[in-house]
């Protein structure tokens, strides 16, 4: 039972890993309609500029605010003069524009700091408490309270700020928002700054456990887009339960399955997924999309 | 300019030119030295597998990461085949079919959904089976990977191991174009692109959306199968490495390089997939991922449509903006000047022969 | 029927003859890596570039090596990177052979290295002194044309099974291993060794992805287990981290087993809270530069230096494959001047008469011998302890 | 006191020019119609004003050239542009949809108040107001379409034949509510309406289009008298 | 041969919204037939569910007899139902002549194999149906368009383009969702012309959901008038027109006047 427990605590700070990326991933196809494989490498790089200022002897935490703003200015640069170009045209051409840009960011990274893994400073400390008689440590409980609560900011921007709306708005149909006065443009560069920054904290958060380097969140990122649409890609909710329920079912799997194991625990989520969208091709929280013709 | 495009749509000028590339991909390797040999094998290899991932994502609009699993999948069914003796011919059977029968079985579940659930599906493939590649090791060698040889030159040939080689991606890669080519050109062609387009629409002109992604699919696999076939003729190893997920979205990135929706573009987007990693290991071996990186995105920025775009984008950069053709398309004319019906441009020309017109399949770029 | 009579004679065929081989004039030779540069594996395969490179050029600085042919010559490194993958690494020795590279050497990986293995050996391309521990690269009859360089998997593991079996003391012992041939690698040579020792018990048996970004539901599962022996065969330095803490965390405080690659005391250890455990015990052959105890080693110190100025790696490596690429090179320098001729053939001959080479960097207690068929060029390890700040040499286990 | 002024516009899609020099004038206030057959360019030329086609020739709105705007730069100034076609916002709810018709507005008060005067003029609407916009009938879509160029409060209204696929008597309606508003808030329009009946209920003027160039300017009067005029637009 | 249509109380919903409820009416072959009524009176969910695009949550659809309702629409055109979309559906970046092909589907023989092959059958339907399509597009005075790309058409020829591929399918049973939207008076005359044309030419029967009442008076034999998904009437267009309740819930009170 110690184990049981104990093993679904892992899962759940594994899953906040996860659902740190996703979160950004929601965000930015909330907010421009992509999917954005360069996600997990702009978080990278605004962990590794954290980690820049920190080395320069700024505190901790000044360095991640600092981080923070000039990923949003990054992300939003990104938009202005690399995604607008692709914007209108061939959804798959943005998409690979994505991954082109993971793999220069991830490039520049590597070429500024080397592939060798850096320490990265934990905000919280490394201590640990026991809850149900599982040991969770400090980082793992705050990080997922950090998740949860970009979440519900995310939820609540979404569903009840006039930005939150602009930005579905934009996402929808730049062509007729723009009818009714959106700078789409400019919507288009806040939403990928937001999702940016967001990609920032969560960067920061899963650095000192994953160590910095530059492909730090690759494979993260098949997760993350696993929780994504299992969660459902309108719901920020729905992706956190989602990453949250792939990180435990993982371990269960991998432990309570000894056919399975550790080394093919990795196709659990993704039956799971399958089986799920067939009943409910919008994902566990999202909204199916209407089409009508 | 219009004249020589007219001369070139000429049968006899095709199949002259046909011809002539025909003579020259047969002659080719002869003069050539072995490294442009090898470098040209490979380039076969992948375009075969761009191409089957252009029939279900450029064609049919189906987000497919899975590509590099049948690639993958297509190898390993070789090395077991040439390792237990079978006749090659078999072999190469068995690698497309194995590949087409396992493309077959998900695409059945996964072409019920729509959109970014079967990018999930497909992005589980290589996901999985890089761990099941190592789990199966029977078969597959584990994690030390296996080799097979089978495309040394025989002595009768008085040829080297790769001018044979190129020999065997020519045969393959060339019947897998000619093949996809008919096939985009036609009913399916346009089926395909139907089910892109607007699924809905598809149905109500009697083309089942469901069977014809399980159709692309399926043919993607085929070709990913021989594609992993052709790997193995070339690189004559294979390993869980060559079916890992970052291969897939390089394809991916290959495939809407070379230009999405082109068979041609398939091609481009195979040389693209080899030389790309040459170029930047020439430039500097220490910067590849940032060289590629940037590469990737220059290209794109300038032919958003793909290499295959570039003889459109020189066309429309040297073509000074027709009168007739803003005149003369003009529709039904209005009631106040009587003029009869609408009025055709003369120079258009109407292709007459179903087959021989331009390609028509071919995706326009974007907007 | 001749056909390929038209294509002059760029076939690079290596061979015999007193003519010299491609790749090697009378004042260079040039070798060439293939090896990952980017992606997962970047950080040891840069590591597998610089060694060799300091190396060399600090050697080239003073006037070059002087060959067994009484010519003195330049090394000239030219590096590819093949991203781990196979494919590539097959490309880019097809590119070398065209670049006209006299041998291919110290390349890390195991798949890439086999996947132009066979080529290799068909244009008679030396292909040696690789950075995999598996055997086929030193089986001779099955690889004339190569050598592998660092110890096989299973050698590592075997070394501390014996100190293991040989305690006397009862302990359990869990495993959590890679799952790919490293990993089986050193499971494999763990348990031939402890094989018959009725004092050890193997309670657990896990594996791990390369690719995971977390190994606790492995350490939870293995720590119900009871074990008082952690046999960790893992080469990701994060999880190595990670698996550190989380050990703690959870309560379990076994002896811990770690494979050279992840032993790093600066590195792994100590961000990783080694000294909360029993014992950390590592198997080695290269003086860690991290470690205190080595810091004043002039070995050392000509190594760092060389790194930097040569090697274009100014940092402390995070990798022990700087130090291994490093001893590499002073492996085909003693090679070089032994060669009698300037061809492929000499060279492999000669490549293959070192015995006892006392390669700097080396530990005390392990040198360079490739005349034992079956086995890479080093081929003895010490099993070393954590000390706090460095290692000892472990005689016994506890 | 016009408006909206347009002279010698030209505008092209690509290297295809589809407008060969359109003029027009819109007075403050005041209702001006475009008619012409399929392909004519009306719904180009609306375009043109809004800034979503390239243009060439001069586009001015109170007072300053607006040539080369963003089509939201220009509904910044005060044009609501209800497009051809399905002009809404497919998976926003009916009332998001509405709400972002009202984002330019700073009077956040009476905001609320327009969107039920929206739902009074089409209470088909009403049931659905929680409902995406792309599960509407096209009847209904329009419909939303139009309420959200209203709750926008522009001075100049561009409809694109706002009343395509309106049930007759919703029609009507539509163009009753239009013309009051007009009347009530001074709003200037400019409509491309093939249903000329319904047209030339709400114009003071109109001009035909054809092949990308006027032909023909006049008043409503003028035009309803002419033959060609009620043979292709009228009827009879 | 023309087909007919048998709706025996259809019903659909919506979650709560009931957008269908009971409707039921027979369409004899080679009728022309007319659906009218308000916004979201459940015309065009009618022809989805006719078309199989919808599947009624009741009731039953059936075409010469044979029970239809629930068939994919894949299937529906293979028994040759062909439908227009109240918001002309085309592939924007294929040309006019494209479009139009794609309803020869269904007329083309051989699988993918055949095909892919070039098998001489396939090449000569493929000729076939190419040469129809150019011919119709041609007498429509379309035939300058052929090559044209479809988005750089006019939204109202884009219905036109709709309907002619639709007919390349030689559909037994045509449903038009507002084919008259946007048209102007002139061109709905010509529509008007075009369908009555090809009744007399082709064997088929005809649905046409239409605000247009000029239209309807002018084509149909028959009408059914929905109003909130229920049928309020049958009966010709002219006793449509005059019925009060009609009237009321449609036309609107002067607007009768203006429809003329
Ligand atoms: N995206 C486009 N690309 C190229 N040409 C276009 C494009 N859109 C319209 N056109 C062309 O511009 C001309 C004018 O079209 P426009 O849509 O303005 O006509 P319209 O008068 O509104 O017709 P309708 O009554 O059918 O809506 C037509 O010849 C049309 O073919
Ligand atoms: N997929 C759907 N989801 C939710 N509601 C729907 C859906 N399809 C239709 N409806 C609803 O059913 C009602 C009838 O729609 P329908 O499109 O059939 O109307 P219609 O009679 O064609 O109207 P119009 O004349 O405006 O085209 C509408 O209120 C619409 O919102
Ligand atoms: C499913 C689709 C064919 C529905 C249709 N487009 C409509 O307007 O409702
Ligand atoms: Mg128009
Ligand atoms: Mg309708």
């Amino acid at each position: 039972m110690g184990t049981f427990i104990q093993l679904v605590v892992d899962g759940l700070a594994t899953g906040s890993i996860y659902a740190a990326l996703a979160l950004a991933i929601v965000l930015v196809n909330q907010a421009t309609g992509l999917i954005n494989f360069a996600q997990g490498g702009m978080a990278v790089l605004s962990a590794y500029l954290a980690y820049a200022f920190v080395q320069l002897g700024l505190p901790l935490i000044l360095a991640i605010i600092i981080a923070i703003v000039l990923s949003f200015l990054f992300g939003a640069l990104v938009e202005r003069f690399l995604i607008r170009r692709f914007e209108r045209g061939d959804p798959d051409t943005a998409v690979v524009v994505t991954i082109g840009l993971l793999t220069l960011v991830t490039g520049i990274c590597a070429v500024l700091w080397g592939y060798n893994n850096l320490g990265f400073p934990s905000l919280f400390p490394l201590t640990s408490v026991e809850i149900l008689g599982a040991v969770v440590s400090v980082r793992s409980l705050a990080t997922a309270v950090t998740i949860v609560v970009i979440m519900v900011v995310l939820q609540l921007l979404f569903l009840r700020t006039k930005l939150g709306l602009a930005l579905r708005a934009v996402a929808d149909n730049p062509a007729s928002a723009a009818f009714s006065g959106l700078p789409v443009g400019r919507l288009l560069m806040v939403g990928w700054g937001l999702a940016a920054t967001l990609g920032a904290v969560a960067g920061v958060l899963v650095a000192p456990q994953l160590t910095l380097t530059p492909g730090m969140l690759d494979t993260a990122l098949v997760y993350a887009l696993a929780a994504v649409i299992l969660g459902g890609l309108t719901s920020p909710i729905g992706c956190v339960v989602a990453a949250s329920a792939i990180g435990v079912l993982e371990n269960l799997v991998a432990v309570y399955v000894p056919l399975i194991g550790h080394d093919l625990k990795i196709a659990v989520p993704f039956a799971l997924i399958f089986v799920i969208l067939i009943v409910r091709p919008q994902g566990l929280f999202g909204r199916k999309v209407v089409v009508r013709v | 300019m219009n004249a020589a495009a007219a001369t070139a749509r000429r049968p006899w000028v095709r199949i002259l030119l046909a011809a002539l590339a025909a003579i020259v991909l047969i002659v080719a390797p002869l003069a050539l030295p072995p490294f442009a040999n090898q470098t040209l094998v490979r380039i076969g290899v992948y375009a075969v597998a761009v191409l089957g991932l252009n029939i279900v994502m450029g064609y049919t609009g189906q987000v497919n990461l899975g590509q590099i699993f049948f690639v993958g999948l297509g190898a390993y069914v070789t090395a077991y085949g040439v390792n237990h003796g079978w006749n090659i011919l078999l072999v190469f059977v068995a690698a497309c079919a194995v590949a087409g029968v396992v493309g077959l079985l998900v695409a059945l579940a996964a072409a019920r959904l729509g959109g970014l659930a079967i990018a999930m599906v497909t992005i589980a493939l290589p996901i999985v089976g890089v761990p099941l590649a190592k789990r199966l090791s029977e078969f597959t060698g584990g994690s030390q990977g296996i080799s097979a040889r089978f495309t040394d030159a025989p002595d009768w040939s008085g040829l080297d191991n790769d001018q044979w080689q190129f020999y065997i991606v020519l045969v393959v890669a060339a019947a897998a174009f000619l093949l996809a080519r008919s096939l985009v050109r036609g009913k399916y062609g346009r089926a395909f692109a139907a089910v892109r387009e607007n699924e809905a629409v598809a149905a109500s002109m009697g083309i089942s959306p469901y069977r014809t992604k399980v159709l692309a699919f399926t043919i993607a696999s085929i070709f990913g199968g021989a594609s992993g076939f052709l790997y193995l003729a070339a690189v004559q190893y294979t390993s869980p490495e060559t079916l890992s997920f970052g291969h897939s979205i390089s394809l991916l990135a290959a495939m809407v390089i070379g230009g999405a929706g082109s068979i041609a573009g398939s091609l481009l987007g195979g040389a693209y997939y080899v030389f790309v990693p040459q170029l930047t290991n020439a430039i500097d071996p220490n910067l590849t991922t940032v060289s590629q990186g940037a590469i990737l995105l220059a290209v794109l920025f300038l032919l958003p449509g793909g290499l295959v775009s570039v003889p459109r984008v020189v066309r429309r950069l040297t073509r000074r903006t027709g009168a007739g053709r803003s005149t003369g398309r003009r529709s039904s004319a209005g009631p106040v000047r009587e003029t009869s019906q609408q009025t055709a441009p003369a120079h258009r020309p109407v292709p007459d022969d179903a087959l021989e017109g331009h390609e028509q399949t071919e995706r326009q770029d974007g907007p | 029927l001749s056909l390929s009579g038209c294509r002059g004679d760029s076939g690079g065929q290596g061979g015999g003859g007193s003519a010299s081989s491609p790749g090697i004039t009378d004042s260079a030779i040039t070798l060439g890596i293939t090896t990952p540069l980017s992606g997962a594996t970047a950080g040891p395969g840069k590591c597998t570039v610089a060694g060799v490179s300091a190396y060399f050029g600090a050697a080239n600085a003073a006037g070059g090596v002087k060959f067994g042919d009484g010519k003195t010559r330049t090394v000239n490194i030219k590096s590819y990177d093949d991203a781990y993958d196979p494919q590539k690494s097959l490309a880019n020795f097809q590119q070398m052979v065209s670049d006209n590279v006299f041998a291919a050497t110290a390349g890390l990986g195991t798949p890439t290295n086999r996947a132009f293995r066979d080529a290799a050996i068909s244009q008679k391309v030396p292909q040696v002194l690789v950075m995999t521990g598996d055997p086929l690269f030193s089986d001779r009859k099955q690889s004339p044309w190569q050598l592998g360089f660092v110890p096989i998997y299973q050698n590592e593991g075997g070394a501390f099974g014996k100190l293991l079996a040989k305690s006397g003391a009862q302990h359990k012992v869990a495993i959590l291993s890679q799952n790919d041939d490293y990993g089986k690698g050193y499971v494999a040579g763990f348990k031939e060794a402890i094989q018959g020792a009725s004092n050890i018990s193997v309670v657990g048996e896990q594996t791990y992805e390369a690719t995971d970004t977390s190994v606790d539901a492995q350490l939870t599962q293995l720590a119900s287990s009871g074990a008082d022996v952690f046999f960790n065969a893992m080469s990701i330095t994060p999880l190595t981290i990670a698996a550190l803490q989380k050990a703690q965390q959870i309560g379990w405080k076994p002896s811990w087993f770690l494979p050279s690659n992840t032993s790093s005391p600066t590195a792994i250890l100590e961000p990783g809270g080694a000294a909360a455990y029993p014992g950390i015990y590592s198997v080695s052959f290269a003086k860690a530069p991290q470690s205190p105890a080595f810091a004043k080693d002039p070995d050392v110190v000509k190594f760092l230096d060389e790194l930097k100025k040569y090697g274009n790696y100014p940092d402390m490596p995070a990798f022990p494959h700087c130090m291994w690429s490093y001893m590499v090179g002073a492996t085909l320098e003693k090679a070089f001047q032994n060669m009698k001729e300037p061809t492929r053939d000499s060279f492999m001959t000669a490549l293959r008469d070192i015995k006892d080479l006392k390669a700097p960097l080396m530990l005390e207690g392990t040198s360079v011998n490739t005349t034992v068929d079956g086995q890479p060029a080093v081929s003895s390890v010490v099993v070393q302890k954590y000390n706090g700040k460095g290692y000892a040499t472990a005689e016994n286990f506890g | 006191m016009t408006l909206l002024e347009l002279t010698g516009v030209t505008a092209s899609y690509g290297p295809v020019q589809v407008l060969e020099g359109v003029s027009l004038s819109v007075p403050e206030g005041g209702s001006v119609g475009i008619l012409g057959a399929n392909g004519a360019g009306k719904t180009t030329t609306l375009r043109a004003i809004s800034g979503s086609v390239r243009t060439g020739g001069s586009i001015r709105f109170d007072g300053r050239d607006i040539r080369g705007l963003r089509p939201d730069q220009v509904a910044a100034l005060g044009v609501a542009h209800v497009p051809e076609g399905r002009g809404t916002l497919g998976q926003l709810s009916v009332r998001e949809n509405l709400m972002v018709g009202s984002y330019l507005r700073k009077d956040r008060k009476a905001i609320a108040g327009d969107i039920d005067y929206c739902l009074d003029l089409f209470p088909q609407l009403q049931d659905r107001v929680g409902s995406r916009a792309a599960a509407l009938s096209g009847g209904e879509q329009q419909m939303l379409a139009v309420g959200r160029a209203f709750m926008a409060k522009p001075k100049l209204l561009l409809l694109d034949e706002a009343s395509l696929g309106l049930a007759p008597s919703t029609a009507k309606t539509v163009y009753q509510a239009i013309r009051r508003l007009r009347l009530e808030s001074g709003i200037a329009m400019l409509v491309v309406e093939q249903n000329a009946n319904l047209a030339f209920s709400l114009v003071d003027t109109a001009t035909v289009l054809e092949t990308g160039r006027n032909v023909l300017t006049g008043t409503s009067a003028e035009l309803k008298g002419m033959d060609e005029i009620r043979r292709a637009y009228l009827g009879g | 041969m023309a087909a007919s249509l048998s709706l025996k109380d259809v019903s659909l919903h919506f979650g709560g919204v009931k957008v269908l409820q009971d409707v039921s009416f027979d369409v004899e072959p080679g009728v022309i037939f007319g659906l009218v009524g308000p916004n979201g009176a459940g015309k065009t969910s009618l022809f989805n569910c006719i078309s199989g695009h919808y599947k009624p949550s009741s009731g039953s659809v059936s075409i010469d007899g044979t029970e239809v309702s629930g068939s994919a629409p894949s299937r529906m055109a293979r028994l040759g139902l062909a439908r227009t979309f109240q918001h002309p559906a085309l592939q924007l970046n294929a040309t006019v002549l494209q479009n139009v092909l794609l309803g020869g589907h269904t007329r083309l023989p051989g699988g993918p194999v055949s095909w892919a092959l070039r098998m001489p059958y396939t090449v000569r339907a493929e000729r076939a149906v190419r040469a129809e399509a150019l011919d119709l597009l041609a007498n429509a005075g379309l035939g300058w368009a052929a090559d044209v790309p479809a988005d750089e058409l006019s939204h109202g020829l884009h219905k036109g383009i709709e309907l002619w591929r639709a007919l390349l399918s030689r559909p037994t049973l045509l449903l038009l969702d507002e084919p008259a939207a946007g048209l102007s008076h002139g061109e709905v005359e010509q529509l008007i012309a075009t369908v009555k044309r090809l009744r007399a030419e082709q064997d088929l029967t005809i649905i046409i959901v239409e605000h247009h009442m000029g239209l309807i008076s002018a084509l149909t034999d028959q009408v059914v008038v929905l109003d909130h998904g229920r049928k309020l009437m049958s009966g010709t267009a002219a006793e449509a027109q005059s019925d009060p309740r009609v009237i009321e819930a449609y036309i609107g009170k002067d607007a009768a006047d203006d429809a003329a």
